[in-house]
């Protein structure tokens, strides 16, 4: 089996599913000759065609609501959105038209697109390239929301995303991109969407984290001391969310923190936070900590590390709520 | 060559039915038969007649905001003429219920969708249209996007695409007809200039001399028809339709017209509109210009009039028998569409109508005593 | 002492600051001759010329991005969009651009202007015209979110809005446009940003809730049995939250609802209750209740009675809640 | 008349200074002095200068991703020099630092920027510009927006806002575009058209002939300059400006120009980038052109060259110096210019730079045991 960074797993992932449905097709900016700016799409136009393959013009609500008429009209569009940041211009056509499509349409139409897009801080991007705006689209129905932390996955999820039947935003960790290589197979696999994955089983305390954030977490429980038993959670799928991995987990360790690069403030730690209380009031032994980015917009790369959450801002909520 | 023309461009407007009834004949060559203006006059009574008993319904409380078509009957009609049924493509706006009905929607979905109900949306599979829709520019989008699939499947089918001379300016119209022109798609960009956006005169929302011109920026080919005029109106659509079917790429139509009515029953132009200016637009009504037409031409009288008329009633009666009874949705409507499989959270909120999770999970409903807190778990790490 | 609806509280609150302040200027769609589509700015552009009162065209995020330039440029732009729905096309230039104006200059440049929007179900409106977005817009940083219950509190927080150096959103709810008159002072008056109000006293639950769920917890209240005393608290700031209030109210009641339109994952209601659970962890004798907005696209108004939160769900809620 | 022609139009194109240096003298007349030539010749090598510098700033690790200007400096100076200095407004996009130099920003500002430090954005507050933006598009409707604020204080103030050939196919662009037209405000529309958006040549970006045709949609005066022509830039620049200033609304120019450059530093363009369109377009090097003409009027020399270049350096390498030792932010920054003032839990943030809420509070942390749940409150309602 091959060694697959995150951006060749996902590479493959679009070929097999290009090869395997002719309706399928690309479109975004610079996807195409350039082969993308993370080279995600790397030799697909070349492979696949201009016509399946498009270089778009700069317009991102047009990137999305084009998509959104091939997908009424029976294509499987792959729109790619060059950066989170710049998911504002389509937010209008993602969130009050794809999400809606199916609803307001009794099913008459339906809008099975899959929006690929990097987000996240930590690698010295200029501004509105290091966002994490993922819990908007958690807030939409409608939409399914998928962060794979890792290249394996990756592969599995994106191909289940091109075939789930409906819009599914697939949001790409940058920082991960070039970080992480592990044996992928050749061979087109999907795993479900909704599913959290349970990394590492622990017994008094769970972890619960997506993206990036994951590694992190993993660093951090490296550092643990050995009687710490830690259960990480990586949800892959944040929408919809597994509330029963989440909660199974937290009713058996009774103590919980949630790690995440956006804003604290309705973050997606909050809607976590608030369904551990709801499910697992009880066993719980301590508020459920949320580690995550500041209330503050995501500053400029010379100060990102001191936004990000990081292995020390994790040991000491973890530690305190241990202690608690 | 320090100074030279670097580009150069004309508009054309094009009219071929005056407001006296009298036709270009020239220009009228192969484009409606007698029968076609017949039959689409008729049509025009039936969404007249269909705009007068939405706005009743409205005033009587058995439905919400309707925008009425009334005096863009022309614009639409004549445009849609030049589809064929069931092929070409319709994206709609909310204002083209007449281009929609002649298209096969049943009418009673109009009413559904403006009584709020979803199952107006629903259009039936057989129809080659979408939706009412009321976010204004969104669709261009859309409509640029069914066309690439056409095109991509290589389907000889064409989209029109309706909107008014407010959604030119949003930034959706805009990156739609960048799209359509660089792709060369097989759709067809039809302005509905009515003269208004709800109080928002035209010529408040750009400051160009037509609404045609908006189409030169992306190279597209661009006309102005008078809107009132179902000749001019099907020529200028059937000639962009062709184009379009022909491989030739978008087009942009500007269709003069003028809404008769109100916004919308929410609205009361009466408070921004001039008298004279409205009093001016009913004496070019498309409706009585095109029976001039047919009566000069001894293809209409006042009997056949009479019996349109009542048919008419007789028709629109039944749709809304039709629409008002449906059966109510149930609220499980309001869950079953949001995905093709209900995640669990959204099934729970389904079966128990209820988001607190108190009340949704029934092992946790205050019936059962609160556990005592387990305190045999392990121990956290920097415990003394 | 007039009694005024929520229509004439606000026109009477913007009038009073474009008296007050020449940098005050109004734009938006149909604002002007029309006096806007629910009558809030009627009589306005006749008193203050339409320089001052602008009658847009039909774009939101011109409406707010040449707002943000006058802003810039040392004005006070009172923008309004039509309807909440049509925030969308404008989320760009407000999340990207006005949100982060003050931190990316470090201050030399600011953005004082408040956007005005008619928010909420419940009036039998078309699509799109009956959302309730207000969670993302707290969930981003820089920006104030307010959403006034009541004719007197409206007209004292949009005055502290349009006098605030930052950029805030002003929410109105529709429902409350004309169902609500009371006495309204009418002399200029102030009300501080980022205060709740405790509009009933209670021991033994918290509820917690904004805009028009207010009147309809009240009338919940109405039938609660006189022995459930429950204190209601009406947020109107919703960015930044008055922590404190909610906290200690409920520090003292032990337990909590929150009530809301909008829907429940990932809504308001999720941060309300992680801050009550993070807050009050060792005072809490049940979870947090969320009594909200379900998770789908809001229906059209047929069934909107369905969707929205009234007394009887809002009972239920609050009698598991106490007896947990 | 059913056939009429309701709109014409037609665009130029200006050259004033030919690719072999040599110059119309009729046209050039009144437009730049030798002074001005020299001294913008100047301002040429040191932008060029600092582009270089920058470029190998970023490839040893010292910045950020950078993106040049290299190539566009005829066009940026040339328009910038049509602006007087503290009273004309500069809305750049992310390549236009020349124009910002040349109207008083500290040159170590552009490499705070993009060393990731937001204090490159903190324009004095004597200049008459605002930071550099990297969205693409939003700034042309915040340019709109500070030229009406002008116009209603009546200012005597125009603005120029540049953004690149890839901006206008955004929706902001088209509603900046619009607004400004109906407003009548004072802005000057400036596209620097370089050929190519990323891996996107303008071709692709749009099917219309020229960029300069968009202003047509919007009624709104435009022209094409050749954008390596320093005079045919100040020109048209400067008739755009004194139009604004004298109330005639906004103008449009497309500089048509070439990024000699990678797009930026994260950028190889020669994966997508004809190998013999570079070179072509190397040899129209707006800085070539202008030296062919200094020298052709004897006004400049190799010893000049020479010492204009090594000025260059010094000031670069200075500024460079400069931006380096600046102190480090703070974390505290991040907070600090949030709001005015900072509310209780951003306080908190900052202070303890944790959001984890036990950490933050500290009479939470772990220190107290945990209290006994509280029986004695009030009874739930329907407890037995
Ligand atoms: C994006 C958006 N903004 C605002 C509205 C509110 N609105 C509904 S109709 C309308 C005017 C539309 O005018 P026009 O496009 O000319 O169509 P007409 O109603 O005249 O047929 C407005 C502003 C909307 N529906 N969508
Ligand atoms: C809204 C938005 N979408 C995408 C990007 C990513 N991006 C940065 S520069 C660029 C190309 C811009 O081309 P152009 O406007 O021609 O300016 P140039 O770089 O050629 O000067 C793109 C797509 C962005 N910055 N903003
Ligand atoms: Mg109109
Ligand atoms: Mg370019």
């Amino acid at each position: 089996m091959a060694k697959l960074d995150l951006v060749a797993a996902i590479n493959q992932a679009l070929a097999q599913e290009m090869e395997a449905d002719e309706r399928v097709m690309l479109l975004g900016e610079d996807i195409g000759v350039n082969g993308g700016v993370f080279r995600v799409t790397d030799g697909l136009q070349k492979r696949f065609g201009p016509d399946r393959v498009v270089d778009s013009p700069l317009s991102e609500s047009g990137i999305i609501g084009t998509s959104i008429g091939l997908a009424m009209a029976g294509m499987r569009p792959v729109p790619e959105l060059q950066f989170e940041g710049f998911m504002g211009p389509a937010y209008d056509q993602i969130v009050n038209q794809a999400a809606r499509c199916r609803s307001r349409t009794r099913g008459a139409f339906t809008c099975p697109l899959t929006i690929r897009v990097p987000v996240g801080g930590g690698i010295h991007a200029p501004e509105l390239h290091s966002d994490s705006p993922e819990v908007v689209y958690v807030h939409t129905p409608g939409l399914k929301v998928v962060m794979p932390s890792r290249p394996y996955d990756a592969k599995g999820l994106l191909i289940s995303a091109i075939r789930d039947p409906d819009p599914v935003i697939f949001f790409e960790p940058k920082r991960v991109y070039r970080a992480i290589k592990e044996e992928v197979p050749e061979e087109s696999y999907t795993l479900p969407l909704g599913k959290a994955q349970v990394i590492s089983e622990g017994s008094d305390l769970t972890m619960i984290s997506w993206g990036a954030m994951v590694s992190v977490c993993l660093a951090a429980l490296d550092q643990m001391p050995e009687e710490a038993s830690v259960e990480l959670i990586d949800l892959q799928t944040l929408s919809p969310l597994d509330v029963e991995t989440i909660t199974r987990s937290v009713c058996k360790t009774g103590r919980a923190v949630v790690v995440h690069e956006a804003p604290k403030t309705a973050g997606l730690g909050a809607e976590i936070s608030s369904l551990i209380q709801e499910h697992c009031f009880l066993s719980l032994e301590a508020p459920v900590q949320r580690i995550t980015g500041f209330d503050t917009s995501m500053p400029y790369y010379k100060l990102e590390k001191q936004y990000l959450p990081d292995e020390d801002r994790i040991m000491a909520g973890v530690r305190d709520c241990l202690a608690y | 060559m320090p100074k030279e023309v670097v580009y150069s461009a004309q508009i054309e407007r094009l009219q071929i039915l005056g407001p006296d009834g009298s036709v270009d004949e020239s220009l009228a060559q192969g484009t409606l038969s007698d029968g076609d203006v017949k039959y689409l006059y008729e049509q025009m009574i039936l969404c007249r007649e269909f705009d007068e008993a939405a706005f009743k319904l409205q005033r009587s409380g058995r439905m919400g905001t309707f925008p009425q078509n009334k005096g863009q009957e022309a614009a639409t009609l004549g445009a849609a003429k030049a589809l064929r049924k069931g092929i070409d493509y319709i994206v709609p706006y909310y204002r083209e219920n007449p281009a929609m009905f002649l298209h096969g929607l049943p009418m009673h979905y109009a009413l559904l969708h403006w009584m709020g109900d979803e199952r107006g949306n629903a259009i039936p599979a057989n129809l080659s249209m979408s939706p009412i829709c009321v976010a204004i520019g969104v669709q261009t989008l859309h409509a640029v996007g069914i066309a690439w699939a056409f095109k991509r499947r290589k389907e000889d089918r064409a989209v029109i695409c309706f909107f008014g001379d407010g959604a030119t300016s949003t930034g959706d119209f805009h990156e739609a007809m960048n799209f359509a022109s660089i792709l060369k798609v097989p759709v067809v960009f039809c302005c509905l200039n009515n003269q208004w956006a709800i109080s928002t005169p035209c010529g408040h929302q750009c400051a160009s001399e037509t609404f045609a011109q908006k189409a030169l920026a992306y190279g597209m080919p661009t006309i102005q028809a008078d809107g009132n005029d179902l000749f001019a109106m099907y020529k200028v659509t059937n000639d962009a339709m062709e184009r379009a079917r022909a491989g030739g790429g978008p087009s942009f139509i500007e269709a003069v017209t003028y809404r008769l009515g109100d916004h919308t029953t929410a609205d009361d132009a009466r408070r921004y509109r001039p008298a004279a200016q409205l009093e001016s637009a009913l004496k070019v009504d498309p409706i009585i210009r095109t029976r001039k037409y047919l009566e000069a031409k001894n293809l209409w009288d006042a009997t056949q009039q009479a019996a349109a008329e009542k048919k008419a009633k007789g028709i629109v009666h039944d749709v809304i028998g039709v629409a008002e009874k449906m059966p109510p949705q149930s609220s499980d409507d309001i869950f079953d569409y949001m995905y093709a499989d209900l995640p669990p959270e959204l099934q729970k909120q389904k079966q128990t109508l209820r988001t607190d999770s108190i009340g949704m999970d029934p092992t946790q409903v205050g019936l059962q005593p609160p556990r005592e807190r387990d305190t045999t778990r392990g121990k956290p790490m920097n415990a003394e």
